[in-house]
């Protein structure tokens, strides 16, 4: 009897605290097809406009000739300019750098780190003796923006390898989505999974699934293309949480649980929003 | 003699200008209306003459602006001889968005992003065969919850 | 009438004195509840739950505290550290609690 | 010199559909600076001129209330592939930028 109970607690345990990242990802897409039973959940990679007609309208405006193709150019440019030492961001990437950004970010087994792209971008940059770049805008931001669009139609595949620390940054990133934080005490999921969709004041919230998806962005309140941890960094203040710095470990973890929940989902960055 | 003389080329060089600058164009950017801070004086500045309500212009702006700062607008119409299309958000500090002059060659359809500061009135001169005609919409700029 | 001045001298003279002993005073005390904001701001940040309102209170009592004013910036520090203290309950909820907001 | 004007144009039969991306800052002269608390001065594009085969097809007059990074389509009538498409602009500092497109 004994030997039983425990093993009924152990079963509750696992099924329940330690779900694996995979059974995590079902789960969410079923959540989202019971929210919206008429939705095609790929829609959600195009953020609020899935929801919303008036705002899918001007935004496909915009689309037809959207300002990140500024960023877009220019970084095509950078990315194809050597460094002082004569290589460039080619050499620091498989099949050189084109059409990958599905993969990322992804966990170093050597470090035990998480590397985001914009992680691996400034890397490449210090190995090879230049200066890193500021992370929330700008030349990275552009860099980025390139990389993202060789990559678009491919579909996120974000990989934990096998290794507890890999599992470690994955929970901590999930742990950090569900949690309540700031004086408004909301978790990012609060917006994103439960009031997806619905409006907050006059703005229509996006949902969770395809969050990773479109990075950068060319987000019409800041007048240029930023990357994904500026947006962490905004949505923080939002809910009057202090924000953590961009490429930080909390957000390199955020951002590696965010982007295995949109595993499967097409690529489609950079992207423009309001 | 010589003021004639400056007179006689001064009228020459008028009748010069206006042989090749074509009907459909403005000397210049009218920036007097631009500057104004009311419609009431863009209208006097630039329309001098009648202006009549028109179905035969399309003015394609949203109820609900995404954001004040880019608001897509699109104008085109049916009517012939267009000679100019103007926009005007009637709440702005400055009513005049821009003022497109168009060539006999040219199809009168045209669309520009503008910046809304608060809900108005926004609203479209088209001139044609030497007439104005006009259309107006009311779009909503709200303030953002998260992406305001 | 003779014996006025002296008095008010007298009382102006305590006044002063009374006055800076409460200016003193008020300094180590700002600067307690300053070093007692700082601590549970720290501890609220080392749980991953920082409020960014401490911040902004902590700086305005600084600033307040630097003009002299030490009543408004103890005021400040408290408030600071209040929010702070909401912040680690929060974390401590959370801890417990998160998981449930997980679709399974 | 301006920032290069970037310009989308295509045929469809003997009609050009023109669409360009401008960027550009558009300060209204109104926007206040976060940092120093000054307003930015006035900075916009007050004048666009397209022209196919060299001669005018449309000229558009701007104030301050074109979007940053403007935005402009227009359609004209009698392109034909390899002829050619330029747009310049002007603004009030006395910047310019000139960009010359083939159809293809």
């Amino acid at each position: 009897m004994k030997r039983f109970l425990i093993a009924c607690f152990l079963f509750v345990v696992m099924t329940n605290v330690y779900a694996t990242p995979e059974q995590d990802r079902l789960a969410l897409r079923e959540f989202f097809s019971q929210r919206f039973p008429d939705l095609d959940l790929n829609e959600m990679i195009n953020g609020l406009y899935a929801f919303d007609e008036g705002a899918r309208e001007q935004w496909l405006e915009m689309e037809d000739f959207p300002p990140y193709e500024i960023a877009m150019e220019e970084g095509e440019e950078i990315f194809n300019t050597p460094f002082a030492n004569g290589k460039g961001y080619a050499d620091c990437f498989e099949n050189g750098g084109i059409g990958i950004k599905q993969n990322y970010p992804r966990f170093d087994t050597d470090t035990g780190e998480v590397i985001t792209l914009e992680y691996a971008i400034n890397q490449c940059r210090t190995d090879n003796g230049e200066e890193p770049l500021p992370w929330l805008t700008g030349e990275l931001a552009a860099v980025s923006a390139y990389m993202a669009y060789t990559s678009r139609g491919n579909k996120m595949s974000v990989v934990i390898p096998d290794d507890p620390r890999a599992l470690q940054a994955y929970e901590s990133g999930k742990e950090y989505y569900y949690t309540r934080r700031g004086q408004l005490e909301f978790a990012c999921g609060n917006c994103h999974m439960q009031s997806a969709g619905i409006l907050l004041r006059a703005d229509r919230l996006s949902g969770m699934l395809g969050q990773a998806t479109h990075w950068p962005v060319y987000r019409s309140k800041w007048g240029e293309t930023g990357t994904l941890h500026k947006r962490f960094m905004e949505c923080n203040v939002q809910v009057r949480a202090k924000p953590y710095e961009a490429q930080s470990q909390v957000y390199r973890e955020l951002e590696f649980f965010l982007s295995y929940m949109s595993n499967g989902m097409e690529m489609n960055g950079p992207a423009s929003r309001r | 003699m010589r003021l004639q003389r400056r007179a006689l080329i001064r009228s020459l060089f008028t009748a010069a200008a206006v042989l090749a600058v074509p009907r459909w164009l403005f000397a210049a950017r009218p920036d007097a209306a631009f500057d104004a801070d009311n419609s009431e004086t863009v209208v006097k500045d630039l329309f001098d003459g009648s202006i009549a309500e028109s179905d035969q212009i399309t003015l394609k702006v949203p109820d609900i602006a995404e954001n004040g700062a880019v608001v897509p607008v699109t104008v085109n119409t049916t009517l012939a001889d267009v000679e100019s299309i103007s926009v005007m958000v009637e709440n702005n500090p400055t009513p005049l968005v821009a003022l497109f002059e168009l060539s006999p060659q040219s199809i009168p359809d045209i669309s520009i992003r503008m910046k809304m500061g608060e809900s108005s009135v926004v609203r479209t001169v088209v001139k044609a065969g030497g007439n104005f005609y006009s259309a107006s919409k009311e779009v909503k700029v709200t303030i953002g919850g998260c992406g305001g | 009438m003779k014996h006025k001045l002296p008095v008010l001298v007298a009382a102006l003279l305590a006044g002063l004195m009374l006055n800076t002993s409460v200016v003193a005073a008020d300094a180590a005390e700002y600067e307690a509840a300053l070093a007692k904001a700082r601590e549970t701001l720290s501890d609220a940040e080392s749980k991953v739950q920082l409020w960014s309102t401490s911040e902004i209170l902590l700086q305005d009592a600084e600033e307040a505290a630097a003009a002299g004013d030490f009543e408004l910036a103890i005021t400040l520090a408290t408030e600071a550290r209040l929010h702070a203290e909401l912040a680690v309950a929060t974390a401590e909820r959370e801890k417990k609690t998160w998981q449930k907001n997980v679709p399974r | 010199m301006g920032n290069p004007i970037k310009i989308k144009a295509k045929l469809k039969g003997d009609v050009a559909e023109v669409k360009a991306l401008m960027p550009h800052p558009m300060e209204s002269g109104a926007r206040v600076n976060a940092d120093t608390g000054e307003k930015v001065p006035k900075h916009y594009i007050q004048e666009v001129v397209c022209k196919h085969n060299g001669n005018v097809v449309n000229t558009a007059f701007w104030g301050t209330g074109v979007s940053k990074d403007p935005y402009m389509a227009f359609k004209f009538n009698g392109a034909k592939a390899g002829d050619t498409l330029e747009i310049s602009w002007k603004d009030n500092t006395g910047d310019s930028s000139v960009k010359e497109v083939t159809f293809k």
